[in-house]
């Protein structure tokens, strides 16, 4: 068991490692950071000096490492653009985010999983198909825009953009806890959890399709458990590897999709200040984002695998290695 | 309390007016910000932390300071925080250094009274004093904050995320794009004319996002209202909408340099050609542009300079005829029957519906033959283009702020790059006799002598081509119910202090 | 229930036979007792043939700038007050007819949805049967590859990559190469997942008696791999493909929505619904609706087909 | 023993199990298809009843519709299904399930897939007694390690908190037959139960089947195609072809003395441990698909005594000797079997 | 029956297949846990005669299929060496072909049963012409049992017993001299396995094949086979001719075996169950492997392991058989 933590976690280390070569190489790829600081005026002193302040003098192999050790310590340097620096940007944007996809998280769960129950038991059912085929067909910045039409243009019952009112703690900040804030979180969470909610669904259909033509289901069945616990104790629990495994990749996909929420529904999340970063090609941001992003993904699937090891007896064995999880 | 829902379409670059020189960062900040002088409600120029002024040589003018005048920190305004400041922006750092030009140094009389030292007989120096504003010297000293904010030493300024001014409002909290509190300052030296308590800046990128919030009473405030949507605001109860052209100009600027950038014509540069440019000029049908793209809200220009701006003239304002046809006789008297392939730089976050102006030329050149390949990006990746001199075409807006006097855009557009002039000279154009025109205008003190230079200067660069006009650009603010009147002038900078609410 | 003859054996005529074969079978019975399967299938196609047929179809070539006119910018649907032929779903801010714009910005859609999922179809099988059928170290250096294209979340790896290729590129080769960069974005992320399914597959199929057999007549590995295995492995993937189609069409959308995929003057319908957002509140709503509602349809109809062919092709769900 | 079926007089003396003319369909596309073809059959208290035939006959499906548990669109056209004197095989979904477990109990033919992986062998067995039983959890504990105890698995305290996987495949099948008892139902479907297993754990398995019968009284319908099971443990043996009964009988009578031509030739095709034979009896062909029954006696096409009547009327079961059997040319079966 | 100037169609000298299954190189350095081979097969000696059935019994998991492999060629003995007698395959030794137990996983289910069947013929080149081929092909569908026009079908629209014997077809197609059998009957009905073996043992008359017949079906065994190898954990346990074996069995689990397994001769009869199930190849008992299952067991079977001894003419592996 031990072992399989340790080995694990090992394995995000590395993974990180790479990442974090990948974002090092954007540095070095998307144009010279000296060219990009100083201005046209600056002399080739001005640049030999900043280069050698920046570190742009020694080996790759040694700027990478100062990069790894900078990073470590939350250090990405300063936005280009904002000149600002990244962790501070990013840290102050991290909540919305987060809130915004966990909310997200907890509706498609909530809502996906019974209904993907419902439409296993029940697969002619038209209302449950519909449903897990509206998410992933009509694209989030469609429903976005038309949720924004309905509810804050014709009706005006819920805010176009922004998080409302938030409460500060510390440098964390939630809209959960004001009228206001959680109004606006109603429609960017919809329109982020769409999508999820019916592939949730559909996954959990499937599963369950599945899971419930398997021996120990109908053994279950033939020994006279009644339907709803053979449903929801036998199946639905053996159908919950998939979708523990799905959230986890499901939260990073939320995360990087709720770039496109939050650029239509102007939520101050790390998304928005993502595309403007892109946009602007400011390279610190970029990189910090797609290392931090990472860093949760990675969290994440590695916690999901530690869920995976209580939730299976089978992969608990000593030697077994662990899941390896095939999605 | 009243507070004011401010809904820009992006943010201000920082809180620091001397680290970007960004017209619209300094307008927001400018609420909390002031400089020695100010523009009235008329663009006249007043005293603002100066009281008055006299030019004691042609080299050195004295101002008078404002008594009891405090920062928002609670530190008294003196004359070291003149000097302080104006050697913070004239800093070789500084990207506002071109905003002062003429501006040599300073010394301290008395703790209210300084001397600012002068080229010789510089005749703007007031109106560029208008943006200059005045920063508090021990506030600077202890956030070590004495020099404009360097990227390159890759530590952010205090003062990119603090501000403390002087101004009506002082900023209580700041979230980069997302949200700028600003609140009144009960301390303010002037006499408010305004009943705000609170400002709420927000920018909303998305213009879509934005007319709905101002339609849902989320924001009170755009000072960007998208002109596609001033119809739809304008038939909705209670909302305001004030549209008019402001000073800026757009115009577009050409590739002067031997060498084109991205062309199959490699071997000379077509548009040094002025039978080109003038193909170029006549192909656009300015009236199409104006009544599709910018929705009847531009006024279409011959002129570099709107009419509001000193130096303008009506003789000025003539554009050539709209003519494809001549357009295409002009090109291939030049060489060109068949056209030729050209960059075209354009941003998308630039002026007033810049993009869409772009796309509409490149398809009224491509029907003369001329290929642009349009290169759309935002402002801060296509300003390194323009400042490298990496464009065929490019576009360009300039609304003479904070001279309000077409001086400015003759010394920094036109003049050729010497010294701090021309630094908008970005397609190494050269005309020497205009050069010489523009800085006998730079030592003249006698205001109608020097705007004749000016006139004959935009004159002779009109005669050439050597730009091309379109319009001086729309400006469109729309409000809710709560704000009962605002000064909007033909610079196109809110100004909170003058506005009231219901 | 259709009444179907017995299919009686036609030994020798095999190509008459197949087809006949074919219509008769599981497959094709079901997929015509399947309404929604059905309509699908015939909207995609129209779709699809109008999209290659756009040229012939529309009354403009929405990439040609001088067959743009501002005097015809922002005409509303034919059928409105105002609307003029030939523009059949009124035009958009610059004179770009808003059907042409749609039947071209289908093209790209499904062109660079369609390739994007065939280059990681390839390379997933490529990867997927080598690390299944050779195992040890390379399927080890293999997977492990997998994981760390998975450990970022899809968007985002197709947001950097295009991102950075556009910067890469010089301006003049750019618009040119779009697609290319698209596809190679979209598809960069998700071979992986071809590639796990085929070498799931392959350890299966790879253990199971006919490709001993072949093994035992010494046949070359990738022999073994290409006609034994490749062909039992590939209905999974068909299935996969289909679904991912959709998904691969939405990124592109997204991509281009977001402002890093295709450029204004050739735009897509993702570049269309950006576009068109901002004239949302305007009452052009032409713009943004008919890509968007194009989009959509593209969209669930893939997804509808993808559904039907993964249920008539699991052999758990018979 | 009961060779004949018994009427019907009444719960406590009658048969357990009672089919009469069982009738299974599968509606298809292509027309129905008659996967049970009228069979019918008795088990008596503590009897086993082996049910033998080749793969596709329809042995587990007529255990499944005992069980109720026939996968959709399969339903039961006609016939009854009578257990303990009760008709079940119309009652609604929610009667039968209070019925599966408790009267009819299951046991299937993988170990390994039988029981839930994700939960502890103890909680299956908890549920399962509980379900049926009105215990507190304490005392269904208690009765689960009496349910292991008996079906032989050895410190059942410590194996209540295992996981299925901790077990070998003998231990599971054990598991699974202590499940299907937990209801202490009267009849129990046991669809090949050790066919899965290896001949040494097979032993274990029937002579447990065997013992549990007898100690409880518990009526067996054992479904397998090995005859040598069927031979070890059944006290009587119906053979299935092409879903229907073709003979029926006690086991001594069916192997010994095979009066079907089929049987003889099923008999006849295994080989002996005892004597080598040149060349083992060869049923030649194959079972008739569903969708394409010959007319008359389903086994004429492979039958070599088949003549015209075979070939068109359908021969019924009837009483021969010590059992019944299905075929019109029984006599001179037996006239060789005399001779 | 050893015929001492023929040479035996295969001589198995010795032959030990170990598996390594240790634990992930990770779990080794880190977490210290040994190296671990699972030994398959562990020294098997045994003579194939020309023409003869050779068969091996077992319960699951003691290596038979392994072994199988190892004849074949697809695993490579870790000890030991297999010889063959010469023949007319490709490398001068006699042509090996092997026929599989799971009549549906041994065809490819994509190919037409021609296809299938002619691809052995292809491989190895054993027709000139496509024509050739396809003659070929039905001749053998045909000798196998089934009609020339089933090569343009595809294996699913087949029942079990004639998938096998297109799995014998696709066999002989290669034109072997030695089959080898892994359980070929064991998936099917018992009147299609008398089918089965009845057309295996034609077969051989006809085209003198020499088989290695590998079961856990011992009546089957028992029917086909000239001589019997009893396999425990990897090991050949006892090794007689076929009536030999079955009626004076020597070793306690060949005898364990016959009493065990049902028989129809001798209904209702109490089987005798083991009481320890299979123990793992992994780490096997020391001394005789059989140790913990025997009835017979004494301190010298925990501790060493028995050689094989004659004992009249059958060879066993047991401390306690009586000569
Ligand atoms: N869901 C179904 N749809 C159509 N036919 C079916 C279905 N289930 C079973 N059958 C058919 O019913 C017949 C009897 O099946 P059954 O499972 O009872 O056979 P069996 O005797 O148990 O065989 P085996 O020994 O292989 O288990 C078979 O011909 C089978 O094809
Ligand atoms: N490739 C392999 N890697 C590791 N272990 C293997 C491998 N092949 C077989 N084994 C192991 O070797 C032992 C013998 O396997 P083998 O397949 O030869 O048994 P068998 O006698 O054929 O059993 P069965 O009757 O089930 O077919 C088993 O414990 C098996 O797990
Ligand atoms: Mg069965
Ligand atoms: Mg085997
Ligand atoms: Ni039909």
């Amino acid at each position: 068991m031990f072992a399989i933590i340790v080995k694990r976690i090992g394995n995000a280390a590395l993974v990180m490692l790479v990442v974090a070569f990948i974002a090092f190489m954007i540095f070095q790829f998307l144009g010279d950071p000296v060219q990009l600081m100083l201005n046209s005026q600056a002399t080739q002193e001005d640049r030999d000096a900043l280069r050698i302040r920046l570190g742009l003098d020694q080996p790759v192999i040694m700027q990478f490492f100062t990069f790894v050790v900078r990073a470590l310590q939350g250090d990405f340097g300063v936005s280009f653009r904002n000149q600002r620096e990244v962790m501070s940007l990013i840290a102050e944007r991290f909540p919305a985010t987060f809130e915004l996809v966990m909310v997200s998280t907890v509706l498609a769960l909530l809502i996906g999983i019974p209904l993907g129950v419902f439409a296993a038991i029940k697969p002619k059912n038209l209302a449950a198909r519909v449903v897990s085929m509206i998410g992933i067909s009509v694209p989030a910045f469609v429903i976005g825009i038309v949720l924004i039409l309905i509810f804050s243009v014709q009706l005006g019952w819920l805010p176009a953009f922004g998080r409302g009112e938030v409460v500060q703690f510390g440098t964390w900040s939630t809209g959960l806890l004001t009228p206001s804030g959680r109004l606006a979180l109603i429609m960017p969470s919809i329109s982020l959890a769409l999508f999820q909610i019916s592939f949730i669904m559909r996954l959990v259909t499937a599963e369950m399709l599945e899971v419930l033509r398997t021996d120990y289901i109908k053994f279950a069945r033939a020994r006279g458990l009644p339907d709803r616990r053979v449903y929801f104790r036998h199946a639905l629990k053996n159908c919950m590897m998939p979708v523990v495994t799905m959230t986890g990749m499901m939260i990073g996909d939320l995360i990087a999709f709720a770039l496109v929420t939050e650029t239509v529904f102007q939520w101050p999340g790390m998304g928005l200040l993502f595309v403007q970063a892109v946009m602007f090609i400011d390279i610190p941001v970029m990189a910090a984002y797609l290392m931090i992003v990472s860093v949760i993904f990675i969290t994440l699937n590695t916690i999901v695998d530690f869920v995976y090891l209580a939730v299976d007896p089978r992969l608990r064995q000593a030697g077994s290695g662990g899941g390896s999880h095939v999605r | 309390e009243n507070v004011l829902k401010w809904g820009a379409q992006r943010d201000v670059v920082s809180l620091d007016p001397y680290s970007y020189g960004d017209t619209f960062t300094i307008a927001v900040l400018n609420h909390v910000y002031e400089g020695l002088v100010r523009y009235d409600e008329k663009l006249q120029i007043a005293p603002a932390l100066a009281t008055s002024w006299e030019v004691v040589s042609p080299t050195v003018w004295r101002f008078h300071l404002r008594d009891g005048v405090k920062f928002h920190d609670g530190a008294p305004f003196t004359a070291d925080d003149v000097i302080a400041s104006l050697t913070r922006v004239s800093d070789p750092a500084s990207p506002l250094r071109g905003n002062l030009p003429a501006y040599k140094g300073a010394t301290k009389v008395d703790d209210h009274t300084v001397e600012i030292n002068t080229t010789p007989n510089y005749p703007l120096l007031l109106n560029d004093l208008t943006n200059i504003v005045i920063f508090d010297k021990e506030w600077l000293v202890s956030n070590h904050a004495e020099a404009p904010t360097d990227v390159g030493k890759g530590v952010e300024g205090y003062a990119t995320s603090h501000a403390n001014g002087t101004g009506p409002f002082k900023v209580v909290s700041r979230k980069p794009d997302a949200e700028t509190v600003f609140e009144v300052s009960k301390d303010w030296w002037d006499k408010p004319k305004h009943n705000i308590d609170k400002i709420i800046f927000t920018p909303i990128a998305s213009s879509a996002t934005r007319v709905a919030a101002l339609l849902s009473a989320e924001i009170d405030f755009t000072n960007s209202a998208p002109l596609q949507d001033i119809p739809r605001l304008q038939a909705s109860s209670g909302i305001k909408v004030l549209a008019s052209n402001e000073l800026r100009t757009v115009f577009f600027v050409f590739n002067r340099t031997d060498k084109t950038i991205a062309s199959d014509v490699t071997d000379k540069n077509p548009m040094n050609d002025i039978k080109v440019r003038q193909a170029m000029y006549q192909s656009i049908d300015i009236d199409a542009l104006q009544k599709k793209v910018m929705r009847g809200l531009s006024r279409n220009t011959g002129s570099m300079v709107a009419p509001a701006i000193p130096g303008y003239a009506d003789a000025l304002d003539s554009r050539l005829p709209y003519d494809p046809d001549a357009a295409k006789k002009l090109l291939a008297e030049a060489g060109y029957p068949n056209g030729f392939s050209f960059s075209f730089v354009c941003e998308n976050d630039g002026y007033v519906n810049e993009e869409e102006i772009c796309q509409a030329v490149s398809s009224m050149w491509a029907r003369v033959g001329l290929k642009a390949n349009l290169d759309v990006a935002p402002t801060s990746l296509q300003t390194a283009k323009f400042e490298s001199g990496k464009f065929d075409v490019g576009i360009l807006g300039w609304a003479n702020e904070p001279m309000i006097d077409s001086f400015s855009i003759l010394v920094q557009v036109v003049h050729s790059k010497v010294g701090t002039s021309g630094v908008f000279n970005w397609g190494g154009w050269n005309y020497p006799e205009v050069d010489a025109l523009i800085d006998s205008a730079g030592k003249e003190l006698d205001r109608e002598k020097r705007l004749g230079f000016q006139t004959q200067a935009l004159m002779k660069v009109k005669e050439d081509i050597a730009f091309m006009p379109l319009h001086q650009q729309p400006m469109a603010w729309a409000m809710g119910p709560n704000i009962e009147s605002i000064v909007q002038l033909t610079d196109n900078k809110p100004r909170f202090w003058l506005t009231m609410m219901k | 229930m259709s009444v179907e003859t017995q299919m009686t054996k036609t030994p020798d005529v095999p190509r008459f036979a197949r087809v006949r074969a074919f219509l008769n079978g599981d497959l094709a019975h079901g997929f015509f007792h399947t309404p929604s399967a059905v309509i699908s299938a015939l909207v995609l196609l129209a779709i699809a043939l109008t999209a290659i047929a756009a040229p012939l179809l529309s009354p403009q070539d929405p990439y040609d700038l001088t067959q743009l006119y501002l005097d015809k910018a922002e005409l509303p649907p034919i059928w409105s007050a105002g609307g003029e032929v030939p523009y059949l779903l009124g035009t958009d801010v610059q004179g770009r007819d808003i059907f042409s714009a749609i039947l071209y910005g289908s093209r790209i859609s499904l062109m660079i949805g369609f390739a994007s999922v065939v280059v990681s179809v390839v390379i997933g099988i490529t990867v997927g049967l080598i690390s299944g059928y050779i195992g040890g170290r390379i399927d080890n250096f293999l997977m492990r590859l997998g994981d760390l294209v998975l450990s970022i979340p899809t968007l985002l790896v197709a947001i950097l990559v295009s991102a950075i290729f556009r910067q890469l590129l010089p301006v003049s080769m750019r618009d040119a190469f779009t697609p290319a960069i698209l596809t190679t974005s979209i598809a960069i992320t998700s071979w992986v997942q071809y590639a796990r399914i085929v070498r799931a597959s392959t350890m299966v199929e790879a253990r199971k008696e006919y490709v001993l057999a072949a093994r035992i007549l010494q046949l070359p590995s990738s022999k073994i791999m290409i006609s034994h295995i490749l062909p039992n492995v590939m209905t999974a993937v068909l299935v996969t493909a289909t679904l991912n189609l959709g998904l691969a069409i939405l990124a592109e959308a997204t991509l281009s929505f977001l402002g890093v995929g295709m450029p204004v003057t050739q735009p897509s319908l993702g570049t269309l619904i950006r576009i068109g957002n901002q004239y949302f509140f305007s009452g052009s709503w032409w713009v943004v609706l008919f890509p968007a509602l194009q989009l959509s349809l593209i969209i669930l109809a893939v997804n509808l087909l993808g559904d039907w062919l993964r249920d008539a092709l699991n052999p758990k769900l018979r | 023993m009961n060779a004949a079926p018994l009427p019907n007089d009444g719960p406590g003396t009658g048969p357990v199990l009672d089919i009469r003319d069982l009738v299974v369909e599968f509606p298809t596309r292509h027309g129905v298809l008659t996967a049970i073809r009228g069979v019918s059959v008795t088990v008596g208290r503590g009897e086993i009843l082996g049910i033998v035939g080749e793969s596709g006959a329809g042995k587990s499906l007529t255990g499944a519709a005992v069980i109720g548990l026939l996968e959709p669109p399969g339903r039961i056209a006609s016939g009854e299904i009578r257990v303990g004197g009760r008709r079940i095989d119309n009652l609604p979904k929610s009667d039968m399930m209070a019925l599966r477990g408790k009267t009819i109990g299951a046991i299937f033919q993988d170990p390994l897939t039988s029981l839930n992986p994700l939960l502890t062998v103890g909680d299956q067995l908890v549920e399962t007694i509980r379900c049926h039983l009105p215990l507190s959890r304490a005392e269904a504990a208690r009765r689960a390690i009496d349910l292991l105890n008996e079906v032989g698995i050895p410190s059942a305290e410590l194996r209540l908190q295992q996981y299925p996987h901790q077990f070998s495949g003998g231990m599971r099948q054990r598991v699974v037959i202590a499940l299907a008892l937990a209801g202490e139902p009267d009849l129990v479907v046991a669809d090949e139960p050790t066919t899965a297993l290896d001949i040494s754990i097979q032993a274990q398995i029937t002579a447990l089947l065997k013992r549990i019968c007898r100690d409880r009284g518990t009526a067996v319908m054992l479904v397998t195609h090995d005859m040598g099971v069927i031979v070890e443990t059944a006290d009587r043996v119906a053979v299935m072809y092409a879903g229907r009964i073709v003979e029926i009988g006690p086991v001594d009578d069916i192997i010994r003395r095979p009066q079907h031509p089929y049987t003889r030739g099923l008999i006849g095709s295994i080989p002996s441990l005892v004597t080598r034979r040149e060349r083992l009896v060869q049923i030649d062909g194959a079972m008739p698909r569903l969708n394409s029954m010959p007319p008359g006696c389903a086994f004429h096409p492979r039958c070599v005594l088949a003549d015209t009547r075979c070939r068109t009327d359908l021969p019924p079961l009837q009483k021969n000797g010590s059992g019944m059997a299905a075929c019109w040319n029984l006599a001179a079966g037996n006239a060789v079997e005399a001779a | 029956m050893t015929n001492a100037l023929a040479k035996p169609t295969l001589c198995v000298d010795d032959v030990a297949c170990f598996f390594d299954v240790s634990p992930s190189w990770f779990d080794r350095t880190v977490m210290r846990k040994p190296r671990r081979t699972l030994k398959a097969v562990d020294g098997l000696s045994f003579l194939i005669e020309r023409g003869t059935t050779f068969s091996i019994v077992g319960e699951s998991g003691c290596g038979k299929s392994t072994l199988a492999r190892l004849v074949v060629g697809l695993y490579q003995p870790t000890r030991g060496a297999l010889s063959f007698a010469s023949g007319s395959g490709r490398d001068g030794f006699v042509r090996t072909q092997m026929i599989f137990q799971d009549p549906f996983a041994s065809l490819n289910p994509r190919w037409r049963v021609g296809a299938i069947i002619a691809e052995p013929i292809k491989q190895m080149g054993l027709r000139r012409s496509g024509a050739e081929t396809q003659a070929r092909v039905r001749q053998l569908l045909e000798t196998v049992g089934l009609s020339g026009q089933d090569s343009n079908r595809y294996p699913h629209e087949f029942s079990g017993g004639q998938r096998q014997r297109i799995s014998i077809a696709r066999a002989l197609a290669a034109e072997p001299e030695f089959l080898v059998c892994d359980e070929p009957t064991s998936a099917l009905d018992v009147s299609v396995q008398a089918q089965i073996l009845n057309l295996l043992k034609d077969l051989q008359r006809e085209l003198s094949l020499t088989y290695l017949f590998i079961s856990h079906n011992l009546a089957a065994v028992r029917h086909v086979s000239d001589r019997v190898a009893v396999m425990y954990l990897g090991r050949i346990v006892e090794e007689a001719a076929t009536d030999e074996i079955f009626e004076r069995p020597q070793h306690p689990y060949t005898r364990f075996l016959l009493d065990t397994v049902p028989n129809l001769d001798r209904p209702n009869r109490d089987r005798v169950p083991a009481t320890v199930d299979l123990p793992s190849p992994i780490d096997p008992p020391p001394g005789c492997a059989y140790n913990p299952r025997c009835p017979l067991v004494t301190d010298i079977c925990r501790a060493a392991a028995p050689e094989p001894r004659p004992v009249g003419s059958t060879l066993v592996r047991c401390h306690h058989a009586i000569a």
